[in-house]
This record gives structure tokens, sequence and C-alpha cells, in this order.
């Protein structure tokens, strides 16, 4: 089998895995063996990928393999990756492995909620592979649904309105997909032949501009639903807060971004020219979207609603640098998909933590937590400076990407908007600081919090894999910038051959 | 053939016939007048076969054997919908059809 | 450069020791980890001398003119094409001459603290975040590009952070540290602008391109502007606010008083000698952009500079807190400095930029005693309050002689360091501006004044303290006495052959006609803290009533403060945040479940069509048959 | 006639038999009905598979009776549900209530089957209409079944009644059809010049077979009738004859009534909207479960109507496939439903609070069934969906495409409604967890290995495109 | 005008008549009894275009079967002397409106429609006639019908039974 599909199968059998538990411990173990391995296996692959690239493998896209699977409208089993995916598995393989042990203590339906979370992150996995729009569009709907229960059985407070919310939202997204996915491949063949469903062949077909201009809108906004494209980003909010950790930290880490890299993979390259022509009211929306949410999130009070808000505006941030259409701004993009997944994955990781011990998440009835457990503290922190773009952590290469590339265009509208996306960058030191320096500092809130103990084990791994990545760009960015970078050809040739 | 009765005379009768079924369908209270209106409808229809059938194509008889059949077919119908209406009788010791209205919205 | 490749390890010493510290937290017991802080950053020290020395006096000068040398470079991230992030480092005059200072000044901090922070519950994490500020500070001097400039900017800014917010468990602390970074921030989201627009227009970060006098972004950038601005003065200024931030120029300066609730130590070697300069530094570093391409922008930072100088001075004159007349007197200093660069030209007018450097480096001598003095005071004392203290000269001997020849260094009363170079930047500031020059003059004369005010009330006026405080111990003292011996010496480095705008020998000489009237109204200012001062007496608070409003002003730091806390809290917080979340809440959202609410009303309304009537089912059947055919018919 | 002959009518002659052995069985059998159960479901299983085997296409009767793959998968698809049904009847005739007339309800779900099977096969407009009489006649009997309950009776009387109304509204549209063409056979049709009365009569054709797909506004009758019948029979109405009505539907739009292309396009485009959105609002709202299918059924059928406004190959695949996976998915909810009642007598939605803390694998199925039907991946119902979706875009009708995907999210909506009953709320007094019967427990395999294999296995709609034709 | 005319007109005016009356009057038996006219003038037509065989399956079927169905459910039902509630005034006059745009539109176009008599030769009516193609297989047969109305016959008596049947439900003793 071959290195893609065993992404999904792996997934797959620990899901049969886990029906077969007995118990907790049984079921944990092998969601972690199993996330383990997938781990191994993405790391492996991003070696392989680099190997091969560097073996002189100029394809658009590696371990391509076709399947026909409905031959006679031509949908295929056809997967393969570029350095965008590669970029994007890794990340999803991370963070499912530290979802897994951030949730470690489920008690309630402890099976059910193991495979619908490892089922959720099989559709992300598949969906990162997929080079065809319909297999695609398939593993999107199938990451989305387990949300649904995820949130609804195992989430609090407002879970099933929140739960319902964020279902019906994503989904909405996704059926503007269809259109859009179809009003493709009913123009694919523009010479007549076969319809196609894929990637690769959809590009090189050129279509006309009224199509385009009419097509775009679906598979932007499409996209853009799940990535928190205001104002279709209110979903995020209550779906976060209402989440389990776990499943925040893998919507927010993972899910979310394949709204980025549907708009980045799918609208702009395949409608390049629409692309050019209504980029304009969507950096509108998204620079807006970057600040609105950096400014909302200051009076939030909830450190999941603040999360949630940063998050709208750093995924804001992912649309925008897309929308800036060029490579640097889109390489920026990519790595703020990957930044901001490590970062929000271990947010939220640290948060249900601190909430597991408080009890609360409100920030005002917290404080000195720093002293009672430093090793979650200082994870915050760190979280924090790399939210806020410290160098030397992952936020700050992508930001600054993203903010060099958009800055390399030369007209007033672009340069405002970048401007004002830069300044968001002020505004998260606010948030940021505010939080830390509520909860974490200050004297120790109450006597019962010196019973708090510090991160388990299993809290240790899950934080500490995140970190190592989040550090690891930080530090060193170059490798993965460069496959980013040289997978972003096609898009922008596509782009600029307009 | 009936010389000098064009068709359309014999169907605006069985128009009129039709629709005065259909009338009697929304208005009537009785379930049996509201199967009485039916059997009005279908006897247009009827109508409307069998003169087809004789001013236009005469030389076979389709509208003819369709109306043969309609015939049958009203006479299951009515004895289902009887029995049926026997067995609201006894539940309900009514047979108004605005009495029939449990099941709604 | 082959052969200097270690000096990357300058700036690298110190981050091992702050990974080896930081991570091994729990397992490292205080001392180990204070230790190795200190030998990393004596390691440091070493080589930073080394090469320091090297460059000056070896290899660094071709021709007589001093070079600027790439030592080490390694790519590390691309933006495009020609827009590359490089790590390095660069060694000229002033990232040598800095190396020394922050090295210098580091080190003795290090040693200091060790007695000062004796017994503290975070010592291990003190000497971290020491380590890992040592690691920024050094390797923003030694930043090739302007992007790793602005990476090790943030760095520096962090750990400014963490220190200011040592004490984390005391409110005041949490909020100052909140202040520092966010306000620098802000300063720097200008130098993010900045560098994002120069680099555009010149498609480069390299400092030795930008400030090559025939490079691109002097020569090829002339013709766009901007609001009456060139481009590059627009850059320029906006990354001047970034050094305005990091330097607590006015009206950025809000954050520095604050900061004082950091250690002392970290005062005397963030907040006074290193990293407050960073912004001065800046300047200097793009000196040549703005001589040749800016020059309204330089003037912009002499004023800027010239303005904080004496706002700040007397402000000074009125705080009570020790620390926080140090810091405002840091704050004038580095006016001074701002000014200086903001009055020089390049080449043979380049006085005012080799005065700079040099007061910054006797700055950094003097200032930082001064703050390791203050604290060795507090160590004592265990109080800000200079109105609680009196009398210390006769418990504290070597504080006091150590400090008394910091103040008359600062006083700039020779031969002391800070003499020297204030008088070159007052004849610098004479040749080209009087205005400045009145402002500068004036200064002197305040900063006299207060130093000495702060001396006569801490070391004579009457003991206020109950029982015996005692001299700090000599972990302590030692590096009060080298830093003395260096205000001492500091003035007799020949700077105008080592630091100067293009590198090659600049003429000087003492300009008495500037150094006399400067040294007198210095000894002024003294004579007249010494009277109102050096006995208790009604004499200030009668002076003080007397002056009326501005002294309340004055006291109140001219309630710039306050200012801010009504933009921040009022107009952001009150005016923004929480309409865009109430905005969020009850508009957008509101939106989305009003569709929801709008279906289920909808769904509601039509229910009356399935009203269990079969008369009305069939009613609507047929109505709907005629209706399709009327439309159909219609339509065709 | 020649063996050949009969074999290519061997489902209907099948099933006449089966009739035939169900009511010898009756006479056979003593006080202990149970056995007819056993044989009905057994005969029938073997009939369906039967049905599956390879065999000859032809016309019969000069041209009334037409069998080609196309009809023969359609029969078959019907057949599957037909006998899942069964399956899913047997334990609730065992019931004390209904043990009296085992036979009769087999013999009378068998005689509308075999209506089905003959309406699928029609080649005129007589057999046409006789069979979809036969499918009609003796369900409505069987709505009334439970006579001890008046709301089964009133589901009867709807039924029928509304019924004889639509099929007398339709006869006077065929009667139109006649007097313009001249034919009531499905291949001679001259439309040309049939002007403004065949549109009447076409409409009038229309909205009594619209009347069993339950299209808005003819689909009245629907909700009641699902909830006062027995379960059984609302399954089987809402999938066995509804699926019926599409595919003759679709079979004559696309040959018979080709030449008004146009004014179906239209009608099938309004219709569509409205049923969806309608079917919709009022699911919405439903606490009945069986009402809550029923409206849900409503709003399936004018999904189904995307495949077949494009009038290509693509769409009657797509709607022939989409009803395949209908039959599977509906009545995996119905049979849930079914076994839920039988055991609890509880089928509102309030009742099923923590059914999965109780009957976990009941609301699994449940849950993919319902998921299907909503149309998400990994189960069939996606693909059926999708394809649906393609079929409309095919034909340019991105309006209507539109239109359908925002009510493919309100569908959502409804349906995660009672996953939310099942899974997520808590219930004071759940329904005790039961056993099913075998045969439930069976229908319901089948239902999922349904939902869970056609989707994944492309081959079924590849082949079923290959017998497809369009316009 | 010819005696056929007349009699048609007199025919179509009582068949009018007696359906308008049979869906109005209040008393059941009544409509019933005028369905009966209704169905006994259709007759008369069915006979005026010479379908014998049809005219007399309506007389037999329809009237013999189906009206005396209904009329002995109404005596089983309702009291003779009863009668029926008013209408709705909102139904009378929806239904009335739709029941008669239904009419001017069907009616309508149907008069307008061209239609062109044929002038085929009339077929062969005759029962033998009739009835050889009932139970013909071939083209024009109408065998398959037959039979399959044979099982809907079936089924419905088989329904009619039971429903109308009165079951008692078996006691477990």
């Amino acid at each position: 089998m071959d290195l893609l599909t065993l992404h999904i199968v792996v997934p797959v059998l620990t899901l049969i895995g886990i029906a077969f538990a007995r118990n907790l411990q049984q079921t944990r173990t092998i969601a972690a063996i199993g996330m383990g391995i997938q781990l191994l296996q993405s790391v492996n692959l991003v070696f392989a990928f680099l190997a091969e690239r560097r073996g002189g493998n100029t394809a658009e896209v590696v371990f391509a393999k076709s399947i026909v699977w409905f031959e006679s409208l031509n949908i295929r089993y056809d997967i393969g990756v570029d350095g965008i995916s590669v970029a994007m598995i890794l990340l999803t393989s991370v963070v499912i492995f530290t979802g897994v042990f951030a949730s470690w203590e489920t008690k309630d339906l402890y099976k059910e909620f193991f495979i619908s979370l490892i089922l959720l992150a099989a559709g992300v996995f598949g969906f990162f592979i997929s080079l065809d729009l319909f297999l695609m569009f398939l593993f999107f709907e199938l990451a989305v649904i387990p949300m649904y229960l995820l949130i609804g059985i195992w989430g609090s407070g407002k879970k099933e309105y929140a739960a319902m919310k964020l279902t019906l939202m994503l989904m909405a997204g996704s059926a503007l997909l269809v259109v859009g996915i179809l009003g493709l491949y009913f123009n694919s063949a523009p010479g007549g032949g076969q319809y196609t469903f894929n990637i690769i062949e959809l590009s090189k077909v050129v279509f006309p501009i009224e199509l385009q201009r009419f097509l775009f809108p679906f598979i932007f906004i499409g996209f853009g639903v799940i990535g928190a494209l205001f104002p279709f980003h209110t979903w995020s909010p209550d779906g976060h807060s209402s989440a389990p950790t776990a499943v925040s930290m893998l919507h927010a880490g993972v899910l979310m971004k394949l709204g980025g890299y549907g708009c980045l993979k799918v609208a702009i390259y395949l409608l390049p020219e629409a692309a050019n022509e209504l980029a304009w009211i969507f950096l509108l929306a998204t620079g807006i979207s970057v600040i609105y949410g950096a400014l909302g999130t200051i009076a939030q009070k909830d450190l999941k609603y603040i999360n949630a808000y940063s998050s709208v505006s750093h995924c804001g941030l992912v649309l925008f640098a897309i929308l800036m259409l060029n490579k640097t701004a889109s390489n920026g993009a990519v790595l703020q998909m990957i930044s901001h997944g490590l970062m929000t994955a271990l947010f939220f990781a640290l948060i249900g933590m601190i909430y597991a011990r408080t009890k609360t998440r409100i920030i005002t009835e917290m404080s000195g937590i720093l002293k009672v457990m430093p090793f979650l503290s200082v994870c915050y922190v760190i979280a924090g400076l790399a939210s806020l773009g410290l160098p030397g952590l992952s936020g700050f290469v992508a930001e600054m990407t993203i903010f060099v590339g958009a800055f390399q265009h030369q007209d007033v509208f672009h340069r405002v908007l970048t401007i004002i996306a830069v300044s968001s960058i002020v505004v998260t030191a606010v948030y940021i600081l505010r939080v830390v320096g509520m909860i974490l500092m200050g004297p120790v809130k109450e006597e019962t919090y010196s019973a708090f103990s510090d991160a388990t084990w299993y809290e240790k791994v899950a934080t500490v894999a995140l970190i190592i990545g989040i550090a690891g760009i930080g530090m060193a960015p170059l490798w993965l910038s460069d496959m980013i970078l040289n997978s972003l050809d096609p898009i922008i040739s596509a782009i600029t051959g307009i | 053939m009936i010389e000098g009765v064009p068709l359309s005379h014999i169907l605006v009768v069985s128009s009129i016939m039709f629709f005065v079924g259909v009338y009697g369908f929304v208005t009537r209270k009785n379930l049996l007048t509201m199967l009485i209106s039916t059997e009005l409808i279908l006897n247009a229809v009827n109508i409307n076969f069998v003169a087809f059938n004789r001013y236009l194509y005469p030389d076979k008889m389709e509208g003819h054997f369709f109306s043969l059949f309609i015939i049958a077919i009203a006479a299951a119908e009515a004895a289902v919908a009887i029995a049926i209406f026997i067995s609201l009788y006894r539940n309900l010791k009514s047979i108004d059809v605005e009495d029939v209205d449990s099941l709604k919205h | 450069m082959p052969g200097l490749e270690h000096t990357i390890l300058i700036p690298l010493i110190p981050f091992f020791a702050f990974l080896v510290i930081g991570l091994l937290n729990k397992t490292l017991s205080p001392k180990v980890a204070g230790m190795i802080g200190i030998t990393g950053i004596l390691a440091s020290t070493i080589l930073a001398y080394q090469v320091a020395l090297g460059y000056f006096f070896s290899f660094g000068q071709v021709d007589g003119v001093f070079q600027k040398i790439i030592a080490y470079k390694t790519s590390w991230l691309q933006f495009t094409d020609s827009l590359v992030i490089e790590m390095g480092a660069i060694l000229d005059p002033i990232s040598a001459m800095m190396l020394v200072v922050i090295t210098t000044v580091s080190s003795l901090v290090f040693i200091y603290s060790w007695g000062y922070m004796k017994g503290e519950s975070g010592f291990s994490r003190f000497y971290a975040f020491l380590s890992l500020f040592s690691f920024s500070m050094l390797g923003l001097v030694l930043a090739t590009n302007l992007f790793q400039m602005y990476m090790f900017w943030e760095l520096v800014g962090v750990s400014s952070y963490l220190l200011i917010g040592f004490y984390y468990d005391k409110a005041a602390a949490v909020a100052a540290s909140k202040k520092a970074f966010i306000v620098t921030r802000f300063a720097d989201l200008g130098f993010l602008i900045g560098i994002l627009l120069l680099s555009f227009h010149t498609g480069t970060f390299d400092f030795q391109l930008l400030t090559d006098p025939n490079g691109p972004a002097i020569t090829s950038v002339g013709g766009a502007t901007f609001m009456g601005l060139s481009v590059v003065s627009l850059s320029l200024l906006l990354i001047f606010i970034g050094g305005a931030g990091k330097s607590a120029m006015f009206p950025l300066h809000i954050w520095l008083p604050d900061a004082m609730e950091g250690p002392t130590p970290v005062s005397a070697l963030i907040h006074a000698a290193t990293m407050v300069v960073a912004g001065v530094y800046l300047v200097a570093r793009l000196f040549p952009v703005f001589a040749f391409a800016a020059p309204e922008a330089l003037e912009v930072v002499a004023y800027i500079g010239a303005f904080t100088a004496l706002f700040a001075a007397v402000v000074a004159c009125t705080q009570p807190d020790i620390k926080r007349v140090l810091a405002y007197s840091t704050m004038s200093q580095i006016g001074y400095m701002m000014l200086a660069l903001g009055v020089s030209g390049f080449g043979e007018d380049g006085l005012g930029y080799t005065a700079s450097m040099f007061h910054l480096f006797t700055h950094a001598f003097f200032k930082a005693l001064l703050f390791l003095g203050a604290g060795s005071i507090i160590h004592a004392v265990h109080t800000n309050d200079i109105f609680k203290m009196g009398g210390l000269r006769k418990f504290m001997p070597i504080t006091h002689i150590t400090f008394l020849i910091a103040c008359l260094a600062i006083a700039g009363i020779p031969p002391f360091a800070g003499f020297f170079s204030k008088d070159e930047i007052l004849a610098a500031a004479l040749v080209s501006n009087k205005l400045i020059f009145g402002v500068g003059f004036a200064v002197a004369g305040l900063t006299a004044f207060y130093m000495f005010r702060l001396y006569f009330m801490v070391f004579w006026n009457e003991a206020k303290i109950e029982g015996a405080p005692h001299e700090s111990p000599s972990v302590m003292t030692i590096p009060l006495i080298i830093l003395a011996i260096g205000s001492l010496v500091a003035g007799f480095v020949p700077f105008n052959e080592l630091v100067t705008s293009n590198g090659s020998l600049l003429a000087t000489e003492l300009h008495w006609e500037v150094a006399a009237p400067s040294v007198a109204i210095g000894l002024i200012g003294i004579v007249v803290a010494m009277v109102m001062y050096r006995k208790a007496s009604n004499l200030p608070s009668k002076l003080s009533s007397s002056l009326g409003g501005i002294y309340k002003a004055a006291y109140s730091k001219f309630y710039i403060d306050e200012v801010y806390m009504f933009v921040t809290k009022k107009v952001i917080f009150n005016l923004i945040s929480r309409p865009i979340a109430w905005f969020d809440r009850n508009i957008i959202d509101a939106f989305m479940d009003m569709t929801a609410k709008m279906t289920n009303l909808v769904s509601e309304g039509i229910k009356e069509m399935q009203s269990g009537q079969l008369h009305y089912y069939a009613i609507y059947f047929a109505s709907g048959a005629i209706l399709f055919v009327v439309l159909m018919l219609w339509m065709r | 006639m020649s063996w050949e002959q009969f074999l290519l009518m061997r489902h209907e002659l099948l099933l006449i038999l089966a009739a035939v052995v169900v009511l010898v069985a009756e006479i056979a059998t003593g006080e202990d009905k149970n056995g007819i159960n056993h044989t009905a479901i057994w005969l029938m299983a073997s009939i369906t598979v039967v049905g599956f085997l390879p065999a000859p296409v032809g016309k019969l009767f000069g041209g009334m009776y037409v069998v080609d793959s196309l009809r023969l998968a359609m029969k078959n698809t019907l057949n599957i549900g037909l006998l899942i049904v069964f399956l899913q009847s047997a334990r609730w005739l065992n019931s004390k209530e209904n043990q009296g007339r085992v036979s009769e309800f087999y013999l009378l779900l068998l005689a509308s089957v075999i209506g089905v099977n003959y309406l699928i096969s029609s080649g005129n407009f007589l057999m046409f209409y006789l069979s979809l009489e036969l499918t009609t006649i003796p369900v409505a009997a069987l709505a009334a079944y439970e006579q001890y309950k008046s709301r089964s009776a009133e589901a009867g009387i709807k039924l029928i009644l509304s019924s004889a109304f639509s099929s007398g509204i339709l006869l006077f549209g065929l009667s139109i059809i006649y007097g313009v063409t001249g034919s009531l056979d499905f291949s001679l049709a001259v439309f040309a010049g049939a002007g403004s009365l065949g549109i009447v009569g076409f409409i009038f054709f229309f909205s009594g077979l619209a009347f069993k797909i339950s299209i808005v506004p003819f689909h009245l009758w629907t909700a009641d009738v699902y909830e006062g019948a027995p379960t059984n029979i609302s399954a089987y109405l809402s999938v066995v004859s509804k699926g019926a009505a599409v595919f003759i539907l679709i079979l004559t739009f696309f040959s018979f009534f080709r030449e008004l292309q146009d004014v179906w396009q239209g009608v099938i485009f309004a219709t569509a909207i409205i049923t969806m959105t309608v079917g919709n609002l009022f699911a919405i709202r439903q606490k009945n479960l069986k009402r809550f299918l029923a409206f849900s059924s409503i709003a399936q059928a004018g999904f189904i109507f995307l495949g077949v406004i494009g009038g290509s190959e693509l769409g009657m695949a797509a709607t022939v496939y989409f009803v395949l996976i209908y039959v599977f998915s509906n009545l995996a909810a119905f049979g849930v439903v079914n076994i839920v009642a039988v055991n609890s007598g509880k089928e509102s939605m309030e009742d099923y609070n923590g059914l999965y803390r109780t009957n976990p694998r009941l609301s699994l199925v449940m849950m993919l069934a319902l998921f299907s039907l909503a149309g998400i991946p990994p189960v069939a119902g996606f693909f059926g969906k999708f394809f649906l979706f393609t079929a409309a875009a095919e034909g340019g009708f991105y309006a209507l495409l539109i239109i359908a995907v925002l009510n493919a999210i309100i569908s959502l909506y409804y349906y995660l409604l009672v996953v939310k009953a099942m899974f997520i709320n808590k219930s004071e007094n759940p329904i005790s967890g039961f056993t099913s019967d075998f045969y439930t427990r069976l229908s319901l395999v089948i239902c999922v290995l349904g939902m869970i294999g056609i989707g994944f296995i492309g081959e079924i709609y590849d082949y079923l495109q290959s017998i497809s034709f369009g316009l | 005008m010819t005696f056929t005319q007349i009699f048609f007109y007199f025919l179509a005016g009582v068949i009018v008549a007696f359906s308008v009356l049979s869906v109005t009057t209040r008393r059941i038996l009544r409509a019933a009894v005028y369905l009966l006219f209704v169905l006994m003038g259709t007759a008369a037509f069915y006979f005026m275009v010479n379908f014998f065989f049809l005219a007399a399956v309506q007389l037999i079927v329809y009237i013999g079967g189906i009206v005396v169905l209904i009329i002995f459910s109404v005596l089983l039902t309702s009291q003779i002397n009863d009668r029926l509630d008013k209408p709705e005034m909102a139904k009378v006059v929806i239904g009335g409106l739709v029941a008669f745009g239904g009419l001017i539109i069907s009616a309508l176009t149907l008069w307008q429609y061209p239609f062109t008599a044929s002038s085929a030769a009339e077929g062969d009516y005759s029962v033998a006639e009739i009835g050889r193609q009932l139970l013909n297989y071939g083209e024009g047969g109408y065998v398959l019908p037959f039979e399959v109305i044979s099982i809907l016959l079936l089924a419905a008596m088989v329904g009619a039974i039971i429903i109308a049947k009165r079951i008692k439900p078996k006691t477990d003793d």
C-alpha cells in the first residue's frame, strides 16, 4: 500500500482497534499507539518527500496514484502530495497525536469519543492527500460531521447550540462548495472529452472569465467559512468554547486549515483570473477580520473565547495572505496555517488542562497559576509568545512572511490593508499579556489552588510535542519554507500567467 | 358519432361534470358524498374517453376499453373506501370528514 | 569572514546557558544555575573583548578606514528572491563598541546579582532570563540586516518583559511588564512597517547595502514620495518610532519609569546601560541613510531627543523614588544621544555621531554604576523612597564613593567620563542648531541638580532609617568599584579615532568655549542641590509650593500616563473592543441565529397548510394543478 | 405464449405465485400464524434473488408490457424494499392484535408490489393506470389495517379518498392526452401540435403522479397517512410506492413526454423548489418520528427531481441510484422506528432521548440512516445526493442547485435533531434496552450494508448509467 | 335540429343538472339517487355512440353495484331524514372558485382545440369483438390488463374484508 493511502488506513485500523477495546486504558493506549504510528509515518513522509525532491522529481505532486472509482463520471481516487500538503499532514499528525493525550482522562463514552476524534482526523488526512475534488469534498464533510457529536456529547456550556451552529454553518459552506465544484466539473472539457474533478487537470483548463466570476465566490466562501472568513466566523467562538479540549485543538488546529488550504489550492489555483478580480472584496473582509478579531478578543473573559477570537484573527491572516496572490504571502499563509495550528492546539490543550483543575475559564476568576502549576504556565506563556509573534517561535516566521509578502503590492489599497493587518500584532500582544498577567501572574487566588498538581505525564507529552513543533519551526524555518515555496510555483504561475 | 353534435360540446359537458365533481369533493362533508363526487369525476373522464374514441379514433377501441377498466376500478375503489368508512364509523361513530382531522400539522 | 566565525558564539553562549538553565530548571540547584549563567557571560565577555580589540587594533582597519566586516552569515528565511533574512554577525566600530559595553555591564550585573538576588525563590529563573537577554542584546548589535535586528529587537523586548515581571505575584510588576511590552510593541509596529517600506523600495534588508552611500537605499529611491516626504524619510521615521519606543523617547517613554518594578540589577543592565540605547544604536546603524537620504528624519530625531532630554530632566527633579529618578535620568541622557545623532552630519561633520556613541559608551558605565549603587542601597534599606533614606554615607562607604563618582560623571564634571562625551555633544549641537544647544545646556544644569538632589538626600541629610544598614557584600561592591573605575577612565578612550560616521579618523579637540559654561552650570546645579538637600530644610517644599502647578505637573510626570490610560482603557477597551465584541455577538452572530429563527417562524407559520382537513388537501391539489396549467400556458 | 415470454415477466409471475402460496398457507395453517411470516419472507427473499439473475429483455402484449435492463434494475430495487418491509413486519404481525390477519397483510402487500412491477413495465397508459391503482388500493386497505385505532382508519380514508381524487385528475389528463395524441402507447405518442391542450393534459397527468411521489402541493396526504398507518405501511409507501412513481415518471418523461420537455422542466423546477422547501420547513417542527420521516421523505422527493430535470442519461442514472440508496436509508430509519414502537409503543422524538445509552446499535443504525438521508459521507446518501446535484448542474440549473444545497442544510438540521435526541440528550426514563427479533436485525444489517456498500462500489453507479438513457 | 341533437342536449342538461344537484343536496340519499340519474344519463350517451357493451357495464356495475353499495352504506351510517350541515362558506367559495377556474381553463382549451373528426371507418363494436380483444394477448389485445384488474379486484376484496370484518383480538387466557 502506498505511503499516502496508509495515512487513511492507519486511522481506520485504529478505529477498528478501538471498537474492540474493553476499557479506557486499552482504548487510549490503542489510540495513542495508532496516532503515534501516524505521526511517525508523517515524519517519514516528509523525509520521503524531501528525498524525492532532492532526487530531481519536479512533478507538481509526488506519490501520485489514481484508481478509478466512478468511471462514468470520471471520479477517481486520485491522491498525491506537494510540499503544502505534506506540511499540513505533518501538522495534522502532531495535533491528533497530542489531542489523544490531551483527552487521556475522558470518562464518558470514551470509546465513542476516540472513534469520533480519529474519524475526524482521518477525514482531514484524506482531504490533504486528495487531488480529486469529489474525493476532497467527501473527506471535507467526513471531517466536519464528527464535530457535531464531539461537541454535542462531550462538550460543555451551550454545547448543543454550539454544535448545531458549527455543523450547520460549516455544512452551509460545503453546500456552496458543491455548486462551485460542479461548476468546475462541467466546464472542464471545453474542447469536448471527458469531464474531470482532478485538480491538476482542471488547472490546465482555461475557464472563461464569466464562469470564474460566478464560481469563485462559491468556492472561496465555501472554504472560507471553515477558515473563519468574516462575517461567517461566528461558529468559531461558540464552537470552540463548547468543545472538549482535544476537539478544540483539532478543530482550530487543523480543521480550520482546510479552509485556507482549499482557498489556495482550489479557489485561487483554478480560478486565478476571478481571484485577481474579486480579491479586493475578500481582502477587505479578511483585513477587517484580522484586526476585528484581535480587538474583539480584548473584551473576552473566557479563555476559550479569547483563543477562539484570536483564531479568527490569525486565520483571517491566512486568508488575507492567500488573497495577496503572490508567492511570499502565500508561503506565509501556509506557514501561518501550520504555526497557528500548533499554537492554537497548544493553547486549547493548556486551557483544557487548566480548566480541569480550576473548573473555570473566566480569567477574572483566576490568578497566580504560575506559582502552583509552573509547567503548564510556562507552556502557556510560550504559546502566548508564539501567538504574539515572538521571533524564534513559529508565529513570527509566518506573520513576517505574510507581511513582507503582502507589502509587495505597491498600491495604496493593499498597503493600507497590510498596515491594518500588521497593527494586529500590537493588539495581539495586548490580549495575550492581559491573559498572562491576569491568570498566571499575580498572587495565588485561593487556598485551594495550592492543592493543584502540575502537569501529568500525558499532559506533558501533549504540550512538549507541540512546543517542539513551534520552536522548531520558529528557529529553523528554512526547510519548511523552501518545501512550501517550491509547491507554490504552479499556483503562482497560474496567477501571473494571466 | 352523433350527427350534428360537435365533439367540443360533449367535452364541455364532461368538463362541467368533472369540475362539479371536484367542487363536490372539496365541499361535501359526508365521506359518502365525497365518494359520490369522485364517481362523478370518473364518469366525466369516461365520457371523455368514449367521445374521443368515437369522434377521433373510431377504428380502434382504446378509449372504450379504458372506460371499461375505469368502471371496474371505480368499483374496487368504492368497495375499499366504504370498508374503511365503516371501520371509521365504528371508531368515531361519524363519517363526517371534518371529524377526521386528528392527524395534522 | 574566515577566522571570525566564532563571533557568533558571543550571543550563542548565553543562549545555551539560557536553554540549559531553563530546561533543567527543576533539577539544577539555584547555585549551579547561577554559576552556569555567570560562566556563560564571562566566556562571552572574553570572546567579545578578543573580537572587539582585534577589530579595533588589528584587522578592522583597511587604509585607515574601519570596515564593515561580516563575520558570519547564514540564510534563515527566504521571503522573495532578494529579501532574505540572514542570521549573522557584523563587525564595525559601533557593534564592536557595543559588544564591549554589553558584555562588560552584563558580566558585572551577573556577578552583582549573585549577591543581590541571593535567596530569591526564582534565582535560577532570573539567571535564565538574564542569559536570554544577553543573547538577544548581543544578537541585536551583531545583526547584519534590518530583519535580524528586528527579531532580536523583539527578543530583548520579551526578555525585558520577563525580567520586569520577575516578581510576578506583585501586581505593580505585572502591570509594569505588560506596559513595557505593549508600549514598545506599539513602537515596533512602526519599526516593522518602516522595514517593510524600506525593504520594498530598496529590495534589501542588508545593512551593508542599505548604508552604502552609493547603494540602492540612498541613491535609487529619491523619486517615490508620500505626503511630501520621500519614501526613505517616511520609512526611516517609522523605523525611528521603533527606536524611540525602545529608547523611551517622548511620548513613548511611559514604560521606562514603571519598568523599575523589576529587580534592580535588571534595571541597571537593561533599562540603563544596554537595551534602552538600542534605539540610539538603531539610528546610528542606519546613520548614513538618515544623513544622505532623509535629513528631515534626522531633524525629527534631534528634536525628539532634545525635548525628551529636557522633559525627563524636569520630571527627574521631582520624583521621590530613587530608581525612578534614575530612570528619568536615563531617558534624559538617551535624549542627549539622540540629539547628538540628530544634529550630526556625515564624515567630516560627523562629530555628533561620534559624540553620541561616546556618550552611549560612557553613560553605560556611570548609569549602570548608579543603578547598581541604588540596588546596593535598596538592598540595605528595603525602600525606594529617597525621603525615607538619609545619612547613608556612614553605613555604606563603598557605595557612597562609587555613587558620588557616578554622579560627578553624569553631571559632566571633569575629568569624569561624562564630561568628555557631553562636551562633544554640546559642541556638535552648537555648530548645527542653537536652540538644541540651549536645551542641551539647560539639561546639563538640571542633570547636575537632580543627581545631587538624589545624592544628598540619600547619603547626607539626616538618617531616617531605623537600625544600622550595612554595606553590601563584596560580590556586589566589586562590580561597583569596577564600574567606578570605568566611569573615571572611559572618557579618555579616543573615540574620534575609533568610532566615526564614515570609519575614518575624525579630528576633534576639547571645546573649551562649550565645556567651560557647561561645567559651570553643572557646578551651579550641584551647589543648588547641596543647599537645598544637604541638610533637612523646608527649602524644597517652599520651592515646590512656589512653583505650584508646574511642580505638580512634573511630579505627576505631566499626566502622560493618564492620557495613555484614557486611550487604552476608555477608548480602546470601552469604545472599540467592547463594541466589537457586542457587535459580533449581537449583530453578526445574531444574524446567523436570525436565519435559523426565521426558518422556524416560517415553519410555524405555514403549519396550517397541513390542516388535517381532507377538503383543503383537495383544494390545494386542484388549485395547484390549475395554477401550473395557467403558469405553463402563460409561459408559452 | 412461450417459456421465454414467461421469463420476461418473471418478477410479476413469481410474485403472483407467492401471493397464491400465501393464500394457501393461510388455509393450511392453524392458530399459529408465525409460519406464514417465514413463508412469505423467504419466498420474497428468493424472488428478490431470482430477480437479479440475468434474463432476456423485450416487449410483450403488443407493447403493453416492456422490460429492459433499466426496468429490471428498478424492479429489483423496489423488490429489495419490499423484502426489507417484510422482514420488519414479522415482529409486528406477531402481536396479538394482528395475529388473525397475517396472510392478508402479505397478500395485500404482494398485490401492491405486483402493481409496482407492472407499473414499471407498463408500455401504455392503460397498464400504467391499472397498475398505479393496484399499487395504491391494497395499501389504502393496509393503512386502515389497525382497525382498533381510529388514526389508522383516518389514514386509510385520507389515502383512499385523496388517491381517488388524484387518479380522477390524472385520468382527466390522460383522456385529454388520448384525445390529442390518439394513442395510449408510450412509444407512439405524437405531441407535435398538441398545443395548449397537450399542456393541460400533461399537467393533470403530472399532478396525479406527483401525488404518489408526494410533491408539493399534491403531498398533503403524506404526513397524515404516514403517521396514522402502521409503520411498515408508511415505510412501504415512502419507499416502494414512491420509488415506483418516480421511476415511471422518469420513464414517461424521458420518452412519451420528451417533446414537452420545456413544460415539464418548468414544472419540475418549480415543484422541486417548493417541495424541498416545504418538506423541510414542516419537518423541522415535527415531534412524531413517523410524521417527521414523512416530511423528510417529501423533501427527499424534491431532491429527486434534481435528477429528473436535466433529462439526461446522467440524471436518470442518478435518480435510480438515489432511489436505490434511499430504499436502504429510509427503510433503516423506519425499521428502527418500527421496532422501537413495537417494543415500547413510543414514537415521539422526546422518547428517543438517551436511546444510545440503552440501545446503542439501534441508535447507530438510525444515525447512519439519517446521515445517509442528509447526504453525509461516508454513507451512500452522500453519493446519491451529490450525483443528483451533478445531474442538475449538468443541465445548467444552477439556481435550482443553490436552493437545493441550502435546503440540504435545513434538512441536516432536523436530521441532527434526532441524532441529538439519541446521543446527546439525557432522559429520566429512557426506552429500556431490548433485543430485536432476528428478522428486524437482518433487515437492519441489510440496510447498513447497503448504505455503506453502495457508495463505495462505484460499479453499481456505472452499471446504472450504462443502462440509462437520456432525451 | 335533428332528434339525436335534441336528445343529446336534453341528456346533457340532465347530466349537468343532476351532477350539480348531487353535490349540493343536503340529503345524502338524494345525492345518491341524483348520482344514479347522472350515471343513467351517461349510459344513455354510450348507447347513442353505439357503445352498447359499455353502456350495459355502466348500468350493471355502476348503477347496480356502486350506487347500491353507497345507498346501503348511507343507510348503515346515517338516518334517512338526516340533513347534512351546510358546507362552510369558505370552502364553498374557494372550492367554487377553483372548480370554476378549472372549468373555464379546461373548457376553453378544449373548445379551442382544433379536433379533426376522423374519417376512418368505424370499427367493430360488437360484444364478440370486445370479448376477442379482451382475451387477445397480441397487438391490441387486453388480456394483460384483464389479468391485472383481476388481481386488483381480489386484493380490493381481501382488503375490504379485513377492514370491515370485526376482529376480536386474541386474548391470552
